[in-house]
Order: C-alpha cells, then structure tokens, then sequence
C-alpha cells in the first residue's frame, strides 16, 4: 500500500488494532470480577487494594516493561511455574507478551470507572430483580451490567486507546518483531527515531483517524443501546 | 404457616420481631406508625436483607436459620416496593418480560399475562421507557410485575399509596380477587385501615420495631383502642352473606345463619360502582363507620334510613379525651356492631346496658366488599 | 567566573559523560548538566528550541544534519562504540559463528538499524554470515528500540544472544560481569561506530561548552572513555 | 394572580394548559386522574422544566415569556415533589441547612426553623444519613424542607401520600396553619378529596394534560358530577363559625349570619383529638358527606341524632348508574346541604321540590378544621 | 539523602509530585466543564467531541511529545499568538512544558470518568437544589460535585497516578534536564539506561510506595468525606 508516495505497511495497523481489542476482552473478563470484589469489600483493607490497582500506572512504562520480562523469562520462576501445569511456550516477544504486557498496565483503566459505577448501583432496582427469581449471574448481566454501562463504557475506551498509543510496555514485552510485534506506535517511534518525519505524520494522522473512528463507533453503539433500551 | 424470630440493626434502629407465628394464607397486613420498622420486617422476611438474623419457616420451608437464608430468588415471592423500583434501562413491557422469563415450568398458573396488563390498567403503557411514567403508572407496573412472577407469596409495601381513588379501588379489586382465586398468601403494608378492613385475615401490629400482637381482624376491630381507629374512629366489620339486587338498586346483606333459617337481620346497601359483580350467596364484609351507627329508643317513623335493626346494648365505653361514647350493640346473630354517640345523647337518651334499642344506619354510608 | 552549561547527550553515553563532567567540574569550576535521551529524540528538541549548549550524538548522521542546516557547528568525533555479542546462556565467545548458522535459539536481540548505529553494525554482522534474511522471515529478531532494550533482552534472558555495545559489558556496574559469555566483534566486520559531538548555535555559552567539547580529547576524559569500552577515534 | 398558557411536549404526552387564570392566594389544588399530566403542570410552572414554553404571570412577575424563562432559583418556591428528592450526601440536618442558608435576608419570616421541625415531626431524626429513612420520614423531611425555604410560593406534589393517618392529619394541620398565618399562596396536587376540601380555595381539573376547569371550591362541591366526589360521592362543604365547647365536649358551629341576629342552625360537632385548639368565634368549614345526611319528615324523638335541621328540598337529582339520588337541601342561611338516600327512601317518604323536612346528621360524622 | 549506602536524589521525586499535584489540579479545572458540557451536549455532534477527548492516548507518548514540542516550539504560531497577549516565555524545556505535555496526555482520564458521573446526575435532586434558590455554581459545587464524587475520585486518581508514571510526553517536552525537568521516571529510565538497576530498583520502590501512600490517603480521604456526609 502506498499513501502520498509513501509505502504504508498495514502489518502494524492490523496488530495494533488486533492487540487493542483482545486487552480490552481480556481486561474486561479479569477487570469486572475485581471490580465488583473491590465495590462490595467492606473491610477497611479495601483502601489498600484500591491504591494497588492504580499502581501500575506509577511506574513508567519502559520499567515496568523491563520488570516484565524479567518476570516472564523462559527460565523465571513464572515460567517453571506454569511449566507444571503444562503450560509450556514463550511468554515474550510474541502477541502474548503483547497482551501480558498491555493487560497489566491498563488493568487501572478498566478497574477503576467499573467499580465506580458499581459502587452507584441502586441497590433497591438490583433487589426487585432478586424477587423476581434472577440468580446472581443472570442479575449481573440482565440488571447489574446495563446499570453500569457508562463505568465499563469508560474502561473499555481508556483501554482501547491507550493500548493503541501503548508504547513502552509493548516495546519491551513485544521485542518489536517486524511482522510480529510492531505495533503501529513503535512503527511510529522508529520513523521519528529514525528522523522520517514524513513517514511519522502519514502513519499519526492514519493512526488518529482510525481510532477516531473506532471511537464513534463505539460511542454510538452505546447512544443506540441506551435509546433502545431506555 | 409463617413463623419466626427475627433481628436486624440497622444504625440506631432495632429490629427485632420476637418469636411470632401465623397463617400464611390470606391477606396478613403489617399495621404501625411511620418508623416503626414495618418495611424492615418485610425486606427481613423477603430475604433481601442480609444482615438479618434469627429463624424464618414458611410452611414446611426453612427460610432463614441463622445466619443462613434461602437466596431470595429461591423463595418465589413478588415484591411490590415501596418506591416502584422498575428497571430504569428497559421499558414497561421489559419489565414485566423480566418477571414472565424467570417463571419456572411448574408455576404457570393464574390469570393469563394478558388479563394482568389489562386489569392493572397499563395495556397502553407497554411501550413506554419506564422514566417518563407518572408516580400513579409507576406503581400499577410495579404492582403488574410482581403478579407476573407467579408467586407462592406475595409481599406489597404500600402498593396503592401513589394511586387516585378510582385506580386504588380497581387495584384493590385486582388484588384481592387474584391472591383470592389462586390462593396467594401475601403479606401487605398499609396505612390505609379501609385497605386493612377490605383484604386483612389477621393483622400484625408494630411499634418500634417490635411486633405488639398479632390478631384477626375481627379481633383487631372489636376493641375501641385498636391501632387500626384512626381519624374515623372505631369500626365494626360484619360478616354476612349477599341476597339480590333488588328493583331500587339495593342489596340485601344477610346476617350469618344456620342454613334454613331466617336471617337474623338484613342491612340494605347500595350497589356501588365500582364494586365487583355481586353473586348473589357470596360470602361478604360489612364495614360500619362507628359514628355511622345512630341509636333510636323505639322504630322510627317517616325517616330515610332503611337499616333499622334491633339491637340490645352489651357495653357502654367513654373514650376520655373526647368524650365520645362507644355502645357496643350485641346483634340478633352474636356479633357486634359499634355505635360511637355523644355523651349528651347517651345521657338524653339514658342508655344503658341490657337496653333493646334500634341501631340505625343510613343505607349509603355502608361499604360492600 | 563559573559558568553552567546544558549538554544533551545520547543515552548510551550516558555514564561515562556523568563521570567526565564530575572531572571537568572539578578541574574548571563549570557546572554541567546533562539531558539524556535516544539520539532521535534529542535532534527534534534541538530543532525545536531546546536550550542545549552542546549535543554529543550516538551516530554521525544525526549532528551532520544538524549542521546542515546551520543549526550547529563544529562537529568532531569523541566516541568509537565497539559491537559485542553477548549471551548468557550460549557459549558465543568461541562458537559464535556455528550458533548463529545453526540458528537453534529463539531470538537474537538487534538494537533497531535505522535509529541506533549498533543495530546497523549488527545488521552488516548477520549480512556477512548470509543469516540475516532467514533469520529475519523466522522471526528470531528481537529489535531493542535503543541499545539499552537490546541488552536488557539478552541480560534477562528472553533473546539467547543479541548484539549489544561492548560499553555495556564493560561498564563496572554491568550485571554482565558475572554473567554469560561475548565475543568482541572484531571492527572489519562492520562500519565504525563514530559518535559525532556537535555546538548548538543558539548557546549562550558557547565558550564554556566549547571547552567541556575540547576536554573530551584530554587524557582524563580519555581514561574514562576507554574504561567504559569505547575506543577513542583515530 | 396566576395567569398564562403553557405548552410542553414529552415523548407522546402534549401538556397545553390553555389559557388559565386564578388567584393566586390561599391553596390552589390541582386534581384529576394519574397521568393527567398535574406534576407535568406544576413542574412547568415551577420552571424546572426547560423544555416548556408559552406564558406566565405571577403577580405582577412575568415568569415565563415564549421561551424564556425566569430561573428557577429566582423565583422564591419552595417545592416538595412527589419522590422526596433529599439530597443523599447530607444528613437530615444538612438537607434543611442547605435551604436555610440560601434564605435572602429581606424573607425570614415565617415560624421558627425550630418551630417547624418541631411541628413536622422531625427533631428525632436530624443526625439521620436521608438513607436511613422510612418512607414518611423522608416525606416529612421534604415538607420541613420547603417551608424552610420561606417561599412565596409553595408548590407540593402529592407531599402526604406516604404518610400514616395520624401524621397525614398533624401535616394538614401544619400546612393550613401555615400557609394561612403567612399567607403563602399554595399549588398543591392530591389524589384525596378529603385534603381538596380541607385545603382549597379553588380547584384545578386536569385531564389528558389539559387544565379542564378551574373552580372555586364551593362551585366544586355543589354539583354532582364533581370530580371531586370519589368512593365517598357527593360531599357538601358549610361555612360557618365556631363556638365554646360545652361540658360534654360538643362545640357549635353556627351558620354565618349578619352580626347581632340570631344564628339560622347550630350543628354540633364532637372535639376531636387532632384538631387545633378552637378560638371560639373562629371561621371554619364544615363537611358533610351526603351519604351521612339522612331525612326526617318531622322532628324525630328517642333518637340519637343530635343535629336535625330544618331545610328545604330545592331539588332531587339521580345518579344514574347507582341508583342513588342525591337530595338538595336549602339550609335557612342560603347554604345547600347534600343528602344522599337509596330510590326506595325517595318514594317511601314522598319526597318532592319545596318540602320542608329535617336533616338528620350524626354528631360524630363532622370533620372540623 | 542515602538509602541501602545508595545515594538518593530528592530533586527528581519532589519535582514528580508536584508535576502530579499540579496536572491533577490543573485538569480538574479544566476537564470539569469540558465533561459537563459534553454530558449535557444534545446535539449528535456530541458522539464526535466524546471520542476526541480519547484522542491523546492514541498517539505513543514519545511522539505525542515529539508534536506538542512542534507546536510549542518558540517560532511557533501558537508562541507567536500569545505574544500578542503579551505571555512570552518558554513553553517547553521547563516546568510548564512538563505540566503541559502531562495535562494534555491526561485529558481522557480527567473527563471521561467525570462526564460518566455528570450523565448519572439524579435530576430530581439537582432540581431540589434549584427550588432552594441554589444559583448554577452554587448547586454544582454543593450538590453535582458531591454527587459525582466517585467519578472525580476516578478522574483524579488515574490523572495522578498516570502522571507520577509519565515518561514518553514528559522526556520529550521536558527534555531530561538535570535539576529542572528530570521527573523520577525519567530517574529511573536514566538509571536503567546506565546499567544501574540497583539505583534503578530502589527508586522504583521508593516511587510505588510513595504513590501508594498517596492513593491510599486519597482513598480514605474519599471514604471519610462519605461516612461524615452520608
Ligand atoms: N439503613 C438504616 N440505618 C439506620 N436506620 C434505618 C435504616 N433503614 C431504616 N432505618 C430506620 O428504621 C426505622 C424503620 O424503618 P422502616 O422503613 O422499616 O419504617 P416503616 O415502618 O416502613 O415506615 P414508613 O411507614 O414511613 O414507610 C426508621 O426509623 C428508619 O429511619
Ligand atoms: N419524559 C417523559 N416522556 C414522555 N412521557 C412522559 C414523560 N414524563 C411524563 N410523561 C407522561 O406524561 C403523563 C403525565 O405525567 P404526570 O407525571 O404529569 O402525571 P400526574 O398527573 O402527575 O400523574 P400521577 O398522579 O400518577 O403522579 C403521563 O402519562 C406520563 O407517562
Ligand atoms: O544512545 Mo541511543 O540514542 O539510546 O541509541
Ligand atoms: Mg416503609
Ligand atoms: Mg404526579
């Protein structure tokens, strides 16, 4: 593909957009059950596990990356633990790592407005479901979930953007394999790094229209779903 | 069988019930002032509070042991909450899908979806998002719902308190007519006494977040200081038996009789609008305002009202800070009916007990079922 | 009178321009203060007004085109990297040419060619053996965005080998003392490293950072070089 | 006065109130079915409602012109809605500070804030986080709220349907006393007749988010088909004066007369415990359901009935559907009493336009002020 | 300041937290009506503004940077035009190019959780506030702020966080200088670029423990202004 003359590779777009999407997946199935743990925690630790949510945001990324692969290297005590239950492969410098990496540091991202939302949930209109026979996971995804659609709204749009602009994390945990782990935003880097200004703008301005549009799209699903429904 | 003993606290507020049992069947209203913990025992009862403690058996049913509860969602209740409490993300008819899906296989019985929408009055709310309803329209869906879900027992926390006259008759029609046809134990609060007289089997008295007693409505309507006298004062309700509509319009309601027998008194009543279609033979409740209820010494003459009944009085009670008299007058049949007169006129008159006199009651100021 | 400089300087550097500034401070009075940063990233600041004195690169593209376009002058060479390859698990001291033409590990770690001159050293290295286009489609190329990521990837043990600078090993602090086998890339195998230094226009001190650019050729600054694992140019 | 024309459109429903006019003292009540559009109505001139346009004058203010509208928060109402809308992050205490710190300088009029928690019943519950509340309690907290707020115009939306009797009764109180000693014109919804007669000057009808007619209270009251007249039919109200009490308790109430003759009829009413302290001389209202109005042809003897006043039929109409007919009785001072008797007392006494008979009431039907 | 015999430089950690403190404040003011204008936005338009608002977080760090030293960049126009108002000065290479990169980094995390708040604005009670004659700022800050107080606690707490952790906008904005733009995560990217990962270690302790502390106090500043309000 070429754009102004310029060769476009859409390698990293698709990555970036592949990768993007599985985290916000991912985050959303690990983020919402500690979400809800940490709403309905009553004990005064709560405080504490609420500031360890946030941390991972604390470090920078490139760190957090580095403390990352040293934790997930082949011989880590990670590795070897997870060799016992068979689970065997590398955990870095493929779209795995990708993902680990992205996962844990927009984990506060999603976390954080789902429990918010969470915790506003009118407690009465979550009862009247109780009464009329709905089970905990089916009061959860017919009553609690549409109540807090605006919290999983925001968690799932931070996450995706900033997986999208994620950079540092990615960078290391990723190994920026051409073809396997360049996301569009190291792609990006290496054309400032490298000084192809021209290059950078094409792929920035692709970049921010695309998620641009993403963005609508989501932002409008979630204008028809409330129409729809209320 | 409702029976139990149960603890809440909540803040400064004590719930504690004592050891209480009752009836399950038929209409038990839970009767007390604002704040004296009616809608805490019914949440406590539903299962919805999970602070709650002590023993709760429904029938056969262990419901609470402890700190143990059956979920709520186990119990098959219908719940009517005081504040609507609809699904704010779905419209009208959403929310009664919501109730109509979780019914199990084996609870299908009652009056079809249909009749419910139409009787509740919301046929033409169906479409609508539940936040541009009306106060009054909020509740009838919510009422709808809760009969939606089939329930083994229905538990309502005052269902018809947002309602005009008119919706809260029919609604009370509806309601008793369907916890009656398919035998619905429900447990109901009010503040109303005219709803309490019209559905109650027995009434259970709270104060302070205690149960003070729990009696049968007749017993709950035959003493003068019931918490159930209000701003109208003491109540007799009679039981009895409806006779034909007459050419005029009226209704015969009979006193209650060895079958064969003459009826021991009749009452005329007029036939109101908005009452159900009478069979004649049905089974009925008399409600009698107290200062409804005039006394004469001898059958009067040239005088409107139909309902002259002999009567011999059995008690004569003043209610000191108003000086109010309360003649108890005993009927041909064995009950009570309660005359509240002035003390000028007990004196004019010179009551006293033993005395045959005429209880009269003018034809319009009675209530039918 | 004592004077304060801003001197921006490629990441890579960043030690041994710590200890020569120490030096030079105590030997005129002048302060110095660093900004550290990948070479690219410097250059745009540069164009954009950052108000650094001086600016010693990690490559020589980068301060000639600085020049160029009249930005800077005086460009002179201070710095010679040399390319190792380092491994902590395999034995590349000695067999390193049979370990990259078996091409048996998972990933080697190449810093990225087109921002850092160590990657297009490493890059002409794999060139020379004919293994770099199959390496590449089997996807065994770690690409560390700066030189530091690619030792990092080496070091902790997720690429099996990776061409780093032999600055990094050499480095007193380098946990690569005790750990793992290199082998020194001997210079004919790929072009010289030079780190090009370069004076900003814009300076207001001049003077000063002329002389901390002139001290880098002292024998002092010299030691320091060398000590780190650079050679010094020719 | 109150004058304008106010459109609004939401979803499906259409409020035009057409063009309307009234004064603006004493207690407007707007009446009519649930959905009728009255809390559409009184938002709208409330001016919460943005959406809302066409004219409206409040006294000489122009609140509302095309579009444009006088803020809410400028136009000095104190506003109790039908939801009790605390604001959660306050305690109780903080909910009536909040109104009372926004109190302008030149308004403090008015009871004391202690005077009015007091009366509404609150001083308990002031530490109290709102979510704690019952259903009455939040209630009472808004009604303390809004007249904390010392409007000039009080607007209340359905303020007592949560409430039990006996606090319904002491708030009517509160509200009438007060409203009446610092003259705060009132707009006021109800789904009870019982707080139209006791509060209104005048009465608002509504129906399909039209204003249907606007009537003076006595207008409402004396025709038969007066929406009005619910499950209790047609209710008459009398105007009147209060006397002493006398040793048995009973207080007078005398037809207003001009000054010096004598008075046309004396009732006599039971003290009842609720009521304010009588200033004997007192103006007051009476009501009379006509359903408790029974007729004699001559003055009765050996009865009960303390109150038989001579009258004169002006008049016998029928309700169809019922049976019933209602009977016009002209009182010596020109008021008209309702009496409601079955079709079979009609013929049986021979009732017809222009006979003088008595009216028969039972002392302890009468409602006082 | 010495720790573990490692010497410890206060300069880099007193400067993050107050980069932190101040972007945190600075797009409180900002972000706040910027979230209540799209909350209350009608227009479908809305849709457009929601998803520019995520916009920042789509571009890697380094190179949204690398655009904001572009535009800042003394010659420049935006320069140029606040000459006019006669605000000359640096815009970058300082303190206020730190606050600036961070505050437009930030911008999503700020306003996002804060508009989903203002959407869920119980409007019975806002309009209870009205009728008690509470004029527009009176009601938003005695009664819309406490009712969106989890979503500012949300909207403060990623802001802050995400800035302590900051690296990639702030290197480049900032420029690395010693004593005057060099955060603690530029610190310990130094450190970690210089093989020093034992400095490298303890800073990055020292900043989680210190955040933790922070979001810690944060929270139960939250939890305590709950109990005492309600
Ligand atoms: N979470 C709570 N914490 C503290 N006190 C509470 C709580 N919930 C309710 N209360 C108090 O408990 C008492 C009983 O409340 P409840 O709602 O059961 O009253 P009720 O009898 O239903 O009154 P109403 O007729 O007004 O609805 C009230 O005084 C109320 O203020
Ligand atoms: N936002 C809205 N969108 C559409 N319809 C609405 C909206 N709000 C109210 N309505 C409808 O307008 C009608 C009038 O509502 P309103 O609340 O004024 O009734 P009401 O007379 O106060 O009734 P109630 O006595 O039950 O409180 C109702 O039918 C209601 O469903
Ligand atoms: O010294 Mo660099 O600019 O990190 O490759
Ligand atoms: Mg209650
Ligand atoms: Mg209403």
């Amino acid at each position: 593909m070429q754009i102004l003359g310029y060769p476009l590779d859409v390698g990293p777009i698709l990555l970036t957009l592949e990768v993007a999407t599985i985290t916000s997946i991912v985050l959303l199935l690990i983020g919402t059950p500690i979400a809800w743990w940490l709403a309905n925690m009553r004990s005064r630790a709560r405080i504490f596990f609420e500031a360890l949510v946030a941390l991972p945001l604390v470090l920078p990324p490139t760190v957090l990356g580095f403390y990352l692969i040293i934790a997930l290297n082949p011989d880590g005590t990670l590795a070897q633990f997870l060799k016992y239950f068979g689970i065997t492969g590398q955990l870095t410098f493929n779209k795995t790592g990708l993902i680990i990496g992205s996962v844990v540091y927009s984990l506060p991202f999603t976390v954080q407005p789902i429990m918010a939302a969470f915790e506003a949930l009118p407690t009465q209109i979550v009862d009247a479901a109780r009464t009329m026979r709905a089970s905990f996971f089916d009061r959860f995804f017919t009553v609690i979930v549409p109540l807090a659609r605006q919290g999983f709204l925001v968690g799932v749009v931070l996450t995706f953007a900033h997986t999208v602009g994620e950079f540092g994390v990615v960078l290391m945990v990723g190994g920026n394999i051409e073809g396997m782990t360049r996301t569009v935003s190291i792609a990006i880097f290496d054309h400032v790094e490298s000084l192809e200004y021209t290059e950078a703008h094409i792929l920035s301005i692709l970049m921010l229209i695309f998620s641009m549009l993403v963005l609508i799209f989501v932002y409008g699903l979630n204008r028809r779903l409330q129409i729809k429904t209320g | 069988m409702f029976q139990g003993n149960l603890q809440l606290k909540l803040g400064n507020f004590a719930l504690d019930s004592g050891e209480f049992a009752f009836e399950s069947s038929g209409v038990t209203v839970l009767f007390g002032r604002s704040g004296s913990g009616k809608s805490t025992l019914l949440r406590a009862m539903s299962g919805l509070d999970k602070q709650s403690h002590g023993e709760l058996r429904f029938n056969d049913e262990v419901w609470q042991s402890g700190k143990k509860a059956l979920p709520v969602e186990q119990r098959d209740i219908g719940f009517v909450f005081q504040t609507a409490a609809l699904l704010p993300n779905k419209n009208v008819q959403g929310n009664l899908d919501f109730a109509i899906k979780r019914i199990p296989k084996h609870r299908q019985h009652g009056p079809s979806t249909q009749e419910i929408i139409e009787r509740v009055g919301i046929s033409h709310l169906l479409n609508r998002p539940v936040d541009n309803l009306s106060g009054g329209e909020r509740q009838r869906v919510a009422i709808a719902r809760a009969l939606l879900t089939r329930p083994r027992l229905l538990m309502m926390d005052e269902p018809l308190s947002a309602l005009d006259w008119r919706a809260k008759s029919e609604l009370l029609l509806l309601i008793e007519s369907v916890i009656a046809d398919y035998q619905i134990p429900t447990l109901y609060i009010t503040h109303a006494p005219i709803e309490v007289e019209r559905l109650a089997n027995r009434v259970v008295f709270m104060a302070d977040g205690k149960i003070t007693s729990i009696e049968s409505l007749g017993d709950a309507t035959s003493r003068i200081d019931s918490p159930l006298f209000t701003e109208e004062g003491p109540v007799s309700v009679l039981h009895g038996q409806l006779g034909d509509i007459d050419p005029d319009g009226l209704i015969a309601f009979q006193s209650r009789q060895q079958p064969g027998s003459d009826s021991a008194f009749t009452f005329w009543l007029n036939r109101t609008e908005h009452s159900n279609p009478h069979a004649s033979g049905a089974q009925a409740r008399l409600r009698v305002l107290a200062r409804d209820v005039a006394i004469a010494l001898h059958r009067p003459e040239g005088i409107s009202m139909l309902n002259q009944i002999p009567a011999t009085i059995s008690q004569i009670e003043a209610e000191p800070p108003t000086q109010r008299q309360v003649v108890f007058l005993a009927l041909a049949d064995g009950q009570t009916l309660l005359a509240e007169l002035s003390r000028r006129s007990v004196q004019r008159l010179g009551l006293a007990i033993g005395q045959t006199v005429f209880a009269l009651v003018k034809t319009a100021a009675l209530l039918d079922r | 009178q004592a004077d304060t400089i801003t001197v921006a300087v490629a990441a890579n550097f960043t030690k041994a321009a710590e200890q020569i500034g120490e030096q030079w401070s105590k030997e005129t009075g002048n302060k110095v203060r660093f900004s550290f940063g990948p070479t690219g990233g410097l250059y745009a600041q540069i164009n954009n007004g950052a108000p650094f004195d001086a600016f010693f690169s990690a490559d020589t593209k980068t301060p000639e085109r600085l020049v160029k376009a009249g930005k800077a002058t005086d460009f002179r060479v201070y710095a010679q990297g040399k390319l190792a390859l380092y491994s902590t698990q395999l034995p590349v001291a000695k067999e390193h040419n049979q370990i990259i033409k078996a091409a048996k590990f998972n990933h080697i770690a190449v810093a990225n060619s087109k921002a850092a001159p160590y990657g297009a050293a490493g890059v002409a290295v794999l060139k020379n053996m004919g293994m770099y286009d199959k390496l590449k489609s089997e996807n065994k190329i770690a690409t560390g965005e700066s030189i530091t990521a690619t030792f990092q990837f080496v070091m902790t043990g997720n690429a099996q080998l990776g061409f780093v600078a032999f600055s990094q090993l050499m480095d007193p602090q380098s946990p690569a003392h005790n750990k793992g086998e290199y082998w020194l890339v001997p210079q004919k195998d790929y072009a010289p490293i030079n780190q090009g230094a370069v004076l900003i226009k814009t300076s207001k001190h001049a003077k000063t950072a002329k002389e901390f650019m002139d001290y880098m050729n002292s024998p002092a600054a010299k030691k320091i070089i060398e000590s780190y694992g650079y050679a010094m140019p020719q």
